[in-house]
Order: structure tokens, then sequence, then C-alpha cells
């Protein structure tokens, strides 16, 4: 039994355990103890994060219609579910104490809630450690359903979308299938060596049809343009801490395997050579393209989101972009910069939906609406959330901001501008929704209904803190994490990132964020110092404001909050065209009326006459053939 | 350079910053009332109007993020200071680069806007809603002109793109080298900097609206002294990427002073241009130059 | 040879014959005539299989065994086919009986129709609405309320 | 070995003397049905260890083929007799007031579906094809509603067309043989029957038999019967008598039609029904008619694995045969209670948790989730199709393919609504412990099918091999040579 086992089995008795304990309390501490073992176990392999030591394989291995499955995990592997663990430990935290019994008092099921969890963990862990394109398949698969699951737990409206998901992650598992089986058509195995070496024979026509199969079936779960529709209505309806898990790690499963297929099998190289038709592009400039605008047009998309949960989510589709722009770059800095903003994407993405998922706990809604001046009643989430949207926003000096830089320094290295401006407009529009975020949640007029709410209770505070602690000193020494992203690399076959403690030495730039954060922290003391040497200022009540002569009284809260760019709204509001929901709506109404018609076949018209034109045209074939 | 030496250099350059700031804050004042055919103040009055404003008597809190959105908004600059080489103090040139610097710059505007956001007044909100979106204006261009210097530098350590353009003389100047991208950023330079006709985030002439409207006292006083950083930072920056940077003091105070100047003085005379102008006109000329700019630079 | 040709004409022919009656009736009872002529003309051409011209039956009386005897298994197999074609033809017609009392139509048509209707109804399905039919007539009066 | 005739004879005599043995008793009349069909299926178990080294041939009366009528048993032939025997007892449909009649029915569609696999001669399986047709009229129409009898009509009206177009092939294949034993038949198809003459019998024998198998043009009675008939008949034609149609259809055309154009024939019209049926069923407004859809895209489905050349082709045709013989009848048996709008099942979980899952284990393997054996049993067909190198059989993997896509969205769909959180207005009746018990089985067997699914793969490829092999099917039956 190697530790890669005895991870899958804890992972799958986790799986169990929710099941046997049930709606009872204990449920949430035990499954987040079961989450610690995982931790421990996947730390016992740590040597493959650190590159010192080779990839640790499953003694289990099954032989299926001649099909040999097996499991095996890698650095790639590891650092994945290092991060998908630490996601199931944190949201399971937040969901054991008062959450808990909130969502056990509104009618919903626990037992099943952690199930789901510990469900989805378990699946991702096989889907990373799958050793070939079948196991590969199964685990994506497992993935797929298992997300399902968690996102269908909610309400109708959670039903309905999670619905939409499964539409969509199961068409693009047909299309990943179909990638696979063409690949053994070809190569007689499953077996990732075999297809790597099969690549360089391959002619471009089925080269091209294996990208485009695989990069639009992984897509679908990464939310690649044009299929990014299901992801943000599913994520923000799933309940709080599920919605922070699969927010944190769910979709970069896709990215996962796009790492395993097109960079570590086919590699970039390939698809460099691959021409666009009737084009300059190459197909990796395609699906750079695609990245690109899978960052410009979610994240537009969530600057118009008033409900807080939905804006995450679309944030979440964007942010991904980030990093498959930066694998396809496919230097040591830019893949560096992807993997990395995998880790920290994570981090504040998890961070940012826990805290919103508090201040749901606390004031019943996510309306960006109808909250305001939460801080000075619930100022640990507060400080939560402004540690996770600089980091989304990718600022110093949280992490986000060391895995973007990385991408930014590629794509000059590179030098392609349009590429780069494409990302730098996607961090913009981020900068502006994540501040509507923050404003109108917690800063402006506190509402009078919230005036008694308290801060939200420690087993919800402790994993936001311990989260914007790693945010925060992630971001102080990314070299801590770009530790793993080298051996990630050494194991994809990447080039390999030169790094040290604070980030990356380059003779032509590089980036020390262990001096930039501290002469940030220095210039904050020194802006401190300044402010300090001023008279002392006095505390005034809220409603003490400056409104024109007149008085603001408790029962008048001005809060703005609707429509907050209305300047950029009034010139890019007609831009939004929802184009994609056009484009399914058409998709759907066609497959709609072609259906149709094929019930009218089978209702309306003389069932014979179908028989005779067979028949006839069979005869007439025969008799022609002869 | 020894660990000291750097130390020190980290402590003069805010401090220069500081000073040249003030400087360029009286001579855009100066300009403003030339040009309004006024005197303009004395020598000393941005420094008496600093301290004014530090002693006052009533200073109103909203709060503690109203406070740490000052000091954030005054420490980035600071921060942000020491990421520019200026003649004789290279900082840290080598550990940030260009592309730090331009996300530093942003924290300083995060800071006003937490902070304004913490005041509870929905016309300060207004302003903060304003003045990110001018951010989203004018930093499109402002990328993609760094963009381009870092391209064609082949690097994005301001030092060394110093010293590349101090090999060649004036011919090697970005402004020679790149006419079009340095076009571009004289043209999104006063937005950068937050002046006429790009300033009506700030609503100096709406009384109760933009940003300031529950700033009094040393919150004022923060907000006047980041202006100071908020220019200088923009001139040095234009001066290191298009002008050949700094060797020595002599020839380099005047570039940057003519940097803001010349801009400023043309941009004095427009009338100030609403929200969605700002953006309509950043994203057209100063975008489309840059990108022709772009096109001729990567050739 | 000529019989044979005239034979294996008629057997297509019947076979034709079936297949039109089947695809132009909308009549119940015209379809199933049609079937029985289908497979008289399918028992028909079994039987040409292996016809042979002349031969006398297959049978054996007092051990002499007939110089050309007919091949007895497609008899044998047109025997039971027929058998079973009439069996399965009396099933229709009384099916038929059954769909015209109750509903009183033995047009294919509206058989279809009816039938598709009932499926409908029985599954508790409203019957397909279009944005273009013709608004639903008022099934009662509407009653002003407060007229009095 | 000659017992396994009881598999046939049993049932059907059964159903002879059941109106005798009503009289004396009617306890016995009800319990004896099923208490034949378990004899029998014990039979059919006993007997297949014997089949594993090498098929059988059973002479009746000891004639020696052609003279003799004999039946030939290999692994394929005993699965679907046991399969008919077994899926009859499962779905045992006598109810209500018709019980006799239907428990008849019932029986003679055992008898003679056993009898069907089993019978190694075209003249019985004519004979033995038209008699199930007859049952299964019997049974379609037994709800006595006058939709259902004109939905049985017009089903009656294709299958007669059918049946006579299969009765002229097999005229056609007798004027080229002057045999009708298969055996004799496989030895002689090389050179008599590979022609157009064969070509042309061999689509109509496909167009004439497949109308039990649902093939595309002759499948429009699908829909009406299976909305109209009780469910667990609706089951019993959907995932025991079409699998029959379909074993028949494929011997022939291993033994007798060994023209590539025979296959792609059978391809063009497996890739309309996959077409037409989960398009179709993508739009259904109630159960039942989803079922039936989705079966005729299913069936297409083995269509097309099965018109894949040599025993691979047999292997993955089989395999998805095999897993739709599961899972159908297990739907249907759900439908039992759950037939009508789709509306009506809102919330439908709360009440019934158990069915619901078993309605989500069943969608899971049928549009092909791993690890559930529907996974495999579609790996298998698109590997074989994708190897075959044409154009054709990878148009008919990706029409699998988008089928598939479609066949998630409905039945998850309709899945989804069950756990909605209003319920309908008026909520189905809760299902009666017989259908749940016979679905729950079914949903047993395919998830014991996860964990055995290695040594199941193995069994079915011999079995497949065994099926696909001409040459063994002819020495084993040793048939004398014509005169």
């Amino acid at each position: 039994m190697t530790p890669l086992d005895q991870l899958l089995l804890l992972s799958a008795l986790t799986v169990v355990v929710p099941l046997f304990t049930g709606n009872r309390r204990i449920t949430g501490p035990l499954a987040t103890l079961l989450y610690t073992g995982q931790g421990l176990l996947l730390l016992r392999m740590a040597g493959l994060g650190y590159g010192s030591e080779t990839p640790v394989s499953s003694a289990v291995s099954l032989q299926v219609l001649g099909l040999e499955l097996h499991w095996r995990f890698d650095a790639l592997s590891w650092f994945f579910a290092l991060i998908t663990i630490g996601a199931g430990l944190l949201s399971s935290w937040f969901a054991s104490g008062e959450w808990a019994q909130r969502y056990r008092d509104s009618g919903s099921s626990l037992r099943l809630f952690h199930a789901a969890l510990a469900l989805n963990v378990f699946t991702m862990l096989v889907l990373l450690a799958s050793g070939e394109l079948l196991s590969l398949f199964i685990g994506w698969e497992l993935v797929s359903w298992a997300s399902f699951l968690m996102m269908s737990l909610g309400s109708n409206t959670a039903l309905r979308y999670a619905m939409r998901y499964v539409t969509y992650a199961f068409a693009g598992a047909m299309a990943v299938l179909m990638g696979l089986v063409l690949v053994y058509t070809r190569t007689g195995s499953f077996e990732f060596q075999a297809f790597r070496d099969a690549v360089p024979s391959m002619d471009a026509d089925t080269v091209w049809l294996l990208f485009g199969l695989f990069a639009a079936g992984f897509g679908v779960k990464m939310a690649l343009l044009p299929f990014h529709l299901w992801q943000a209505k599913a994520y923000a309806e799933t309940p709080g801490p599920g919605a922070a898990f699969l927010g944190a790690i769910s979709s970069r499963m896709g990215l996962f395997a796009m790492i395993v297929v097109l960079v570590q099998i086919i590699g970039v190289a390939r698809l460099v050579e691959l021409p666009v038709p009737f084009t300059f592009l190459s197909g990796r400039d395609l699906l750079a393209w695609v990245a690109v605008f899978t960052i410009i047009f979610p994240t537009f998309t969530a600057l118009r989101q008033h409900d807080a949960r939905r804006l995450l989510a679309w944030h979440g589709i964007g942010q991904g972009g980030y990093m498959l722009l930066g694998i396809l770059i496919a230097d040591d800095l830019g893949s560096a910069g992807g993997l990395m903003h995998v880790f920290n994407h994570a981090t504040y993405q998890a961070v940012l939906f826990m805290s919103v998922t508090a201040v749901i706990h606390r004031t019943g809604t996510s309306d960006l609406n109808k909250l305001g001046g939460l801080v000075a009643r619930m100022p640990l989430s507060f400080l939560a959330m402004l540690i996770g949207i600089i980091g989304l926003a990718g600022l110093p000096p949280m992490n986000g901001f060391v895995s973007k830089w990385l991408v930014y320094r590629a794509l000059i290295l590179e030098g392609s501008p349009l590429l780069f401006l494409g990302a730098v407009i996607g961090t913009l529009g981020t900068i502006l929704s994540v501040y509507k975020l923050i404003h109108n949640t917690f800063l402006g007029q506190l509402r009078l209904e919230h005036v008694d709410i308290e801060e939200a209770p420690s087993s919800m505070l402790w994993p936001m803190m311990i989260l914007s602690t790693v945010v925060f000193v992630t971001g102080y020494f990314p070299g801590l994490v770009l530790d793993w992203i080298a051996s990630v690399q050494a194991a994809v076959g990447l080039p390999v990132l030169a790094h040290h403690l604070g980030g990356v030495h380059i003779d032509k730039g590089g980036l020390d964020m262990i001096w930039v954060v501290s002469v940030l922290l220095a210039g904050f003391g020194v802006g401190a110092l300044v402010f300090l040497s001023g008279n002392r200022s006095k505390r005034v009540h809220q409603l003490d404001n400056y409104a024109g002569g007149h008085f603001l009284t408790a029962d008048t809260r001005y809060q703005y909050s609707d429509n907050f760019y209305p300047g950029l709204m009034h010139l890019i509001g007609p831009w939004y065209r929802k184009s994609f929901r056009w484009l399914e709506g058409g998709f759907v109404s066609t497959v709609d009326t072609v259906s149709q018609l094929m019930q009218g076949l089978y209702r309306h018209t003389h069932p014979a006459f179908y028989l005779l034109a067979v028949v006839v045209f069979a005869l007439s074939w025969v008799m022609g053939g002869d | 350079m020894n660990l000291s030496e750097l130390l020190i250099e980290l402590l003069l350059m805010p401090l220069v910053a500081f000073v040249i700031g003030l400087g360029m804050v009286l001579m855009m004042r100066k300009i403003a009332a030339r040009l309004g055919r006024r005197i303009g103040p004395p020598l000393l009055q941005p420094i008496y109007d600093i301290i004014k404003l530090y002693g006052k008597r009533t200073q109103i809190s909203h709060g503690l993020i109203h406070e740490i959105g000052i000091i954030m908004a005054v420490g980035g600059y600071v921060a942000a200071e020491t990421l520019l080489p200026v003649p004789g103090m290279n900082g840290l040139a080598d550990k940030g680069g260009v592309i730090t610097l331009a996300y530093v710059m942003m924290i300083p505007s995060l800071g006003m806007a937490l902070g304004v956001g913490q005041c509870a007044n929905p016309n300060g909100s207004i302003g903060i809603s304003r003045a990110l979106t001018a951010m989203l204006a004018y930093d499109i261009p402002f990328i993609l002109v760094i963009f381009g210097a870092a391209y064609v530098y082949g690097t994005t350590n301001l030092a060394d793109i110093i010293a590349i353009q101090q090999q060649q003389g004036v011919s090697g100047w970005g402004l020679m080298q790149m006419p079009l991208l340095a076009l571009a950023g004289m043209l999104a330079l006063p937005a950068v900097m937050g002046k006429q006709p790009f300033e009506i985030y700030i609503a100096p002439a709406e009384i109760a609206t933009g940003p300031m409207v529950e700033m009094s006292g040393k919150f004022m006083g923060g907000l006047f002294v980041m202006q100071c950083f908020q220019l200088y930072t923009a001139g040095v920056l234009y001066t290191t990427l298009f002008l050949g940077g700094g060797a020595y003091w002599i020839t380099f105070l005047p570039k940057i002073y003519a940097v803001v100047a010349i801009p400023m003085a043309a941009a004095m005379l427009f009338p100030r241009y609403r929200t969605e102008d700002v953006i309509r006109l950043m994203w057209k000329w100063p975008v489309l130059v840059g990108l022709m700019g772009l096109a001729v630079a990567m050739k | 040879m000529d019989t044979i040709i005239i034979l294996y004409t008629g057997a297509f022919g019947l076979i034709f014959i079936g297949i039109a009656g089947i695809v132009l009736s909308r009549h119940l009872v015209r379809i199933i005539f049609a079937i029985g002529l289908l497979e008289a003309g399918a028992n028909l051409l079994l039987l040409l299989a292996t016809w042979r011209d002349g031969a006398s039956a297959p049978i054996i009386v007092g051990g002499r065994v007939p110089a050309l005897m007919a091949d007895p298994v497609p008899q044998a197999l047109v025997l039971t086919a027929i058998v079973i074609g009439v069996g399965i033809l009396a099933l229709a017609l009384s099916l038929a009986l059954r769909v015209q009392h109750a509903w009183g139509t033995l047009d294919m048509r509206a058989i279809r129709l009816r039938l598709e209707e009932e499926i409908d109804d029985a599954a508790g399905i409203e019957p397909p609405t279009s944005a273009d039919a013709p608004a639903p007539r008022p099934t009662a009066p509407a009653t002003r309320e407060g007229g009095a | 070995m000659n017992e396994l005739v009881l598999m046939v004879a049993l049932p059907l005599l059964t159903a002879f003397l059941l109106p005798v043995i009503d009289r004396l008793s009617s306890l016995a009349a009800r319990w004896i049905g099923p208490l034949v069909l378990l004899l029998t299926a014990i039979i059919g178990l006993s007997a297949w260890s014997q089949t594993g080294s090498g098929a059988i041939t059973i002479e009746l009366g000891n004639f020696r083929p052609p003279l003799g009528i004999d039946l030939y048993v290999d692994q394929l032939a005993l699965l679907f007799a046991l399969a008919v025997t077994l899926g009859t007892l499962l779905l045992w449909p006598a109810e209500g007031e018709q019980r006799l009649r239907q428990s008849t029915l019932a029986l003679l569609l055992a008898g003679s579906g056993s009898g069907l696999a089993l019978s190694g001669d075209l003249f019985n399986i004519y004979v033995l094809y038209e008699l199930i047709a007859v049952v299964s009229y019997g049974l379609a129409a037994s709800r006595g509603t006058a939709a259902g009898q004109a939905a049985t009509l017009r089903y009656l009206i294709v299958s007669a067309f059918g049946a006579a177009l299969a009765l002229a092939g097999i005229a056609l294949v007798y004027q080229a043989t002057g045999t009708l034993n298969l055996a004799q038949l496989a030895q002689l198809a090389p050179t008599q029957l590979n022609n157009g003459q064969g070509l042309a019998a061999f689509v109509l024998m496909l167009v004439g038999f497949g109308v039990k198998a649902e093939l595309f043009p002759v499948n429009t009675w699908v829909p009406e019967v299976y909305a109209t008939a009780p469910a667990r008949v609706a089951g019993l034609l959907a995932g025991v008598v079409s699998k029959l149609a379909l074993l028949i259809i494929v011997r022939l055309l291993i033994l007798l039609f060994p023209q590539p154009e025979a296959l792609t024939v059978m391809l063009v019209l497996g890739i309309l029904g996959v077409l037409t049926g989960e398009l179709a069923a993508w739009r259904a407004r109630d159960f039942n008619r989803m079922l039936a859809f989705s079966s005729i895209g299913q069936l297409g489905i083995m269509f097309i694995a099965f018109s894949i050349p040599g025993k691979a082709g047999v292997f993955a045709g089989l395999a998805v045969a095999l897993h739709h013989l599961v899972v159908k009848p297990a739907l249907f048996l759900l439908a039992q209670r759950w037939g009508g709008s789709l509306e009506h099942l809102a919330g439908v979980a709360k009440g019934s948790p158990l069915a619901a899952a078993l309605f989500i284990l069943l969608a899971l393997s049928l549009i092909g989730v791993p690890p559930l054996p529907g996974f495999w049993a579609k790996l298998l067909v698109m590997i074989h199709l994708l190897e075959q190198q044409s154009s054709l059989y990878a148009l008919g993997a990706w029409i699998i393919m988008a089928g598939a896509a479609l066949e998630a969205n409905y039945l998850f769909r309709v899945a989804s609504s069950f756990y909605r959180r209003e319920a309908a207005a008026t909520p189905p009746a809760a299902h009666r412990t017989g259908d749940l018990a016979g679905a729950s089985l079914l949903g047993a067997a395919l998830a014991a099918a996860v964990f055995l699914i290695v040594p199941l793969a193995d069994r079915i490829e011999a079995m497949a091999g065994q099926a696909a092999d001409r040459d063994h099917y002819i020495q084993t039956v040793n048939p004398e040579p014509l005169p």
C-alpha cells in the first residue's frame, strides 16, 4: 500500500463517514479532521512538491477490456491535490460551526452536504492521480458528476443551473471521450507515453482535431468562452462553503487536464505549428485569444452583477483565463505564472466566497443593493475580504500580483502586446468590480436592519483568517509556492523557473516581493507617521455627513450602490449584447426545431411510406450495384 | 551596493520626490494662475497649505478605514518612489520594475477609494466611481505605452532603460526611437496625473460631490501630499521611459518639470471632460496612436 | 418458361399492389386487404422459388418415387404462412372493428389524430398551442362582477 | 442435453393448458406461469456451463439437417433464451381482470422467444417471429382502451407488412440456395448469396425483422404502443423482444450475408435511428414516450455497433444490447407509476426516494458515465467504430456522442425535476412493491456489474467470439451436404 493508496482510501472514508454520522453536529468537525488526515498523508509525499521524489504510483491497477488502468501521483498532481485538500479542509471547517446549524435548521441535509464535499475532494484526487487517458476520463466524469451533486444541493434555482452545467459538462466529456478514442485508434493504447510518441507522426489535421476536441472538452469545465455560461450561476447558487470550494478549485480540474494533454503530451510547440486557415494565427494563438476573451468578457459581466456571489463567480471564470494564458506561453515565467495563479486564485477566491457567506449568514442577503457599512460590525470579515479583493485584483502585496506579474512579464518577453493589453483590461475591470463589491458590502452607510448584527462566528473566522494569511504570506514570500511550481514544471516538461524566496531574478527586470512588500509596508508606516503628525481627529457618527445643508436622519440611509459605474456603463452598456446567451438560445431553438421535426416524423406521417422508401431505395441500390 | 546604502537611498528617494512634487504643485498653480491672468501663489504656499491642513483643530474621522485609506494613499506613493530610479539613486529598480510600479501606483487609488467609502457619503462614493472609471480609461493607453517601452528596451528594469538611452545620447531616447508611443504617453499623461481637463472625479467645482467631500484637515492634507507624489511619479516615469531618464539632476529636473508643465499648459485650455468622455477620448486617440506606435516599434 | 414469367410477374405485381394499397389508402379495411394481397404475393414468390415445371406433388405413394417432384419445403412454409396470415388478418379486422365502435371512424388519419390526442390526454399533457392559433373560445359568458 | 427443448416446449405447453388449469384451480393458474418460467430458467442455467467450450446442436426427432429441424445452442442463444425467460418473469404482465389471458400470452412469449433464440432454421425463425408478433399485439392491446387498440392496429399493420417482406426475403434466399437451414446456408452463402439477390434478401429481412428491433423507418409504432400499452409490456417489448429480433438479424448477418454493403445499410439505418430517436426524445413531454424514443436511439446504437465487421462488432453490439436489456425494463418498471406527463413528476423524490435514486443510476448508466457498465459498452463501440478508419463509421461515432449528450440533457432534466422543492399538484401514486423490487433488482445487477466488469467483459467477449465464428457454426451443426 503506497502513500497514494492510503490517501485515496482515507479520502473515500471521508465520503462515507458523513453518511453515517448524518445530520449530527459532529459531522463537520469529524470531516475536517479527516481532511487534516488527508493533508498529512499528502505531506508524506511532499518530496513530490519539491522535486526530490519520483512519482508515487498506486498499488491498484485494473485490466478492463484489455485496457490497463493505473494511477500515480507526480508533482503536478501533488500541487493540485494540495490545493484541493486545503480547500476541502477549510470549507469543511467553515461549514462545521454555526453555519451547519443554520443549514440544518433550514431543512437541508448536512449529511448530504459533507458527503458531497468529500466526494468532490475524492473524485478530484482520483482524477489527479490518473495514470493514463482512460483513468483520466473516468476521473473527469466522476468530478463532473460530483460537482453536479454539490451544485444541486441548493434551491430550485440551483437545480436549474446545475442542470445547465451537467448539459455542458456532459457534452464536453463526450468531446473528450471522442478525442481519447481517436488517440486509442491511432496508438492502440491509452498510455500517455504512447500518445506522446505518436504525436510527432500525426498529420496536422489529426492534431487539429484532437486539439479541438480536448480543448473544447476540458474548456467546458474551465468555463472557457464560449462554454462559460453555466458556471457563474451554478457556483453562486451552491451552498456557501460549497461555493467556496468549487470556486477555489473545481474548474481548475479542466486546467489540470489541459496541462496534461495539451502541454505535457501534445506539447505547446506542436500547437504553435498548427496554422489557423486563412489567418496568421496558430493553434496556440487561437487558444490564447480564447483565454484572453475569457478574461475580459466574464470580468465585465461581473462588473454588472449586483449579487455578491455571482460577481465572485463571474470573476472566477475570468481568472481562469490568466492561468490558461500563462501556461500557453509555455516559457518558464509564463507557465509558472499560470500555475501559481491556480494556487493564488484558490486562496483568495475561497476567502472571498467565505467572507460573502459570512455576510449572508449574518444579514441573510447577498444583494449588493441591500448591504452596506458592515465594516463597523464585521471588521474581521472586512479584513478578509479586503485581502481577498487585493489578491483578486492582482495588486501588491498579495499573491495574486505575483502570478499576474509573471504572466505579464512573459508576455512582454514574448512580445504579444494585444494579449497583454487584454489581460490588463481584465485586471482593470476586476479592480472596478471588486471595489464595488467591498464598497457595497462593507463601506458606506450601515443599514438600519443591520445595526445589531455581530461579527461572524469563530468557526467562519478561523478559516478566513488562515486563508488571508496564506494570501499575504505567499505574496510576501512567493518562493514558497514557486518551489512547488518549479517541480511541477520539471514534471510536465516545461522550462523550469529559476527563483528565490522573494520571486525571480532576471537580468532584464526581475521581481523581489520581499523588498517590494517591505517597502510598501514601510511606506504605509511613513504614511501613518505623516497622518499621526496631524492634529487629533474626532470620530463622528456615520450620519454626521455633509449633505448640502440638509440633516440626515436615522431613518434615511443614503447609499450609493446601484449602477455603480454609470459613466462607464453609459459608454459600454450597449456592448453587453448577451451574444453568448443568444448563441446558446439559438442552439437550443435549433435542436428544439429539429426535435419537433423528428417527432413529427414519428407522429404524423404514414409509417409505411418510409418502409416503401427504404425498400425501393435498397432494391434499386442493389440492382444498380450489381 | 551594500545594504545600508540602499536603505539610505530608500529613505531619501521619497523625500526628494516630495520636495520636487511640492515644486510641481506650485508650478501647476502658477501656470493655472498665469493662464487666468493672475499672479499665483508664493513659493512656499504648498508647504503652508499642508501645515495648515495638518494643524487644523477640526479633524473629522469617519472610522478606522477612513484613516487607513489616507495612510494607504500616501504610503503607496512613498513605496512607489523607491521603485523609480533618479540620478544617483536606483533604489529598488531591479527588484520591482515598471510593471510593479504601475501596479503599486494603483494602491493609493484603492486606499483613497476605501477611505472615501468609509465616509458613508454617497457623494463621495460617486466621486470614487468616477475616479476608478477614469483609471480604467487612462490605464489602457498607459499600459500599452509601458509595454511598448519595455519590449523595445527588452527589459522592465527602469535603471536599465535609463542606461540604454544614456548610451546612445539624445538619439537613443525613447522619444526618438518610438515617437508614436511617446505621443500616446503624452496624451494619457494629464489623465494619469488626474489634472485638467480630466479632473471631473475630484469635482473641484461641485462642492458637494467627489472624493474630497468628507475630507477635512489632515485627511485633506494627506491627499495633498499624495498629489505631490502623483505629479512627480508621472513626470519621472515618462522621463525615464522616453526622455533618457536622469543621469544628472541638472538635466533631469528640467525634463521632469517640462513633462509635467507642457501637457498641463496645453490641457488647461480645454474644458473639463465628463467621465464617459474621458473614456471615449482615452480609448480612442492615445490607444490608437499607441497601437500604431507598437506596430512600428515591434516591426 | 412463359408460365414462370407470368407467375413471377403475378407475384411481384401482388407485392406492389399490396404496398401501394398500404401506402395510398386511408381506409383501414382497404389497408388490411392490401396486407392480405402483399402476403399472397410473398407466398407466391416463395412457392416459385423452387418451381419445377410439370412436377408432381411430393408424395410417395406405394414406394414409387415420381420422376419430377415439387420441393415440399416451400409448400409447407407457405401453408404455415397462410395460416399465420389469416390469423393476423382476423386479428386486424377485429381490432379495426373495436376502433370503429369506440371512435366511429376507420379513416387512418382520423385515427392517428385521435390516438395522439388520447395519449396526450391520458398523460395529462395540454395540447400544444401556437402563438398563431386563434384564441380559445370562452367556455362560459363572462359574468360581470358587482353588476347587480 | 435435450432438456433444453423444454425451455421452448414447457412454456408453450403450459400456455395451452392454462385455461384448463384455471378451471381446476385459479390459484394454481396464477402461480403456475411464473413457476414454469423459473423452472425453464433453471434448466437454461444448468446448461450454461456446457456451452462454454463449444456450441451444441439439438436435432429434433433425431433427423439430421437439412431434413430435420435443429436447435443451435451457443452461449449467445442460450443467454437470450434465458433473458427472455427471466425478463418475462421479472416483467410478468398479468394483472387485473385479464390475468388469465395475459398469463397465457406471457408464457407464449417466453416459449416462442426462447425458441426464436435457439432455432437454427430460417423457417422456424419466421414462424416463431410471427408467433411473438401475435403475442405482442395481444399484450399491447391488453389495457383494453380504444387508444391501445388503435395503436396496436397501427403496430400490426407495420408489423404484418414487415413480416411479408421478410417472407419475400426468405423466398429469395431459398430460391438462391434451396435450403433454409442456417448452417447449410452458411456453407452456401459465400458462393450463392454473395450477390445482388442476396443483398436484396438481406435488406428485405432486415426491414422485416427490424420492425420489432425498432429499426429506423419501421419503428413509428414504438412511441404509440409504449405510451398506450401497460408499462411492463412496453418494458418487455423494448427490453427483450427488440433484442430477440436484433439477435436474428445479427445471426443472419454473420452466417448468410458477408457483403460489406449489408453492413453499410445497417449502419446508415442505425445512424438515422440514433438521430431521430434521441432528438425526438429530447422534446418528449411524457415519461413513456421519452423512454420509447430513447429506446429507439439505443437500438440505433446497437445497429451501428453490430454493423462493425467481425467479432469486434458482435462484442460491442452485444455489450450495448445486454446493458440495455437490464436498464430499459427497469426504467419501464418505474414508468408503471410514473407514466404520464413529466411535469407531474416534480418533487417526487420526496415521496419515493428509492425510485428517484434508481432512475438516476439507470440514467447515468444509459448515457455512459464511468464506471457504470454503460460506459464500457459505449467505449467499446466507439473504439471499434473509429478503428474502421472509414468516414461513415466515424460519423456513426460522432452521432452516438451527440446523441449521448442530448440524452444526458433530457434524462437529467427529468431527474432534477424529481428533486424540485415544490411538488406537482397531483403527484403520482407510490410505486408498488413488485415494480420497485424488480427495478431495484435490475439496478443492483447494474451496480454489481461495476465490480464484475472484468470477468463480465471476458465472458461477453468469449460469447461474441463464439457467435461470430461462422465455421464453428457449420462444424457444430455439420449438416449433410445438399443433394
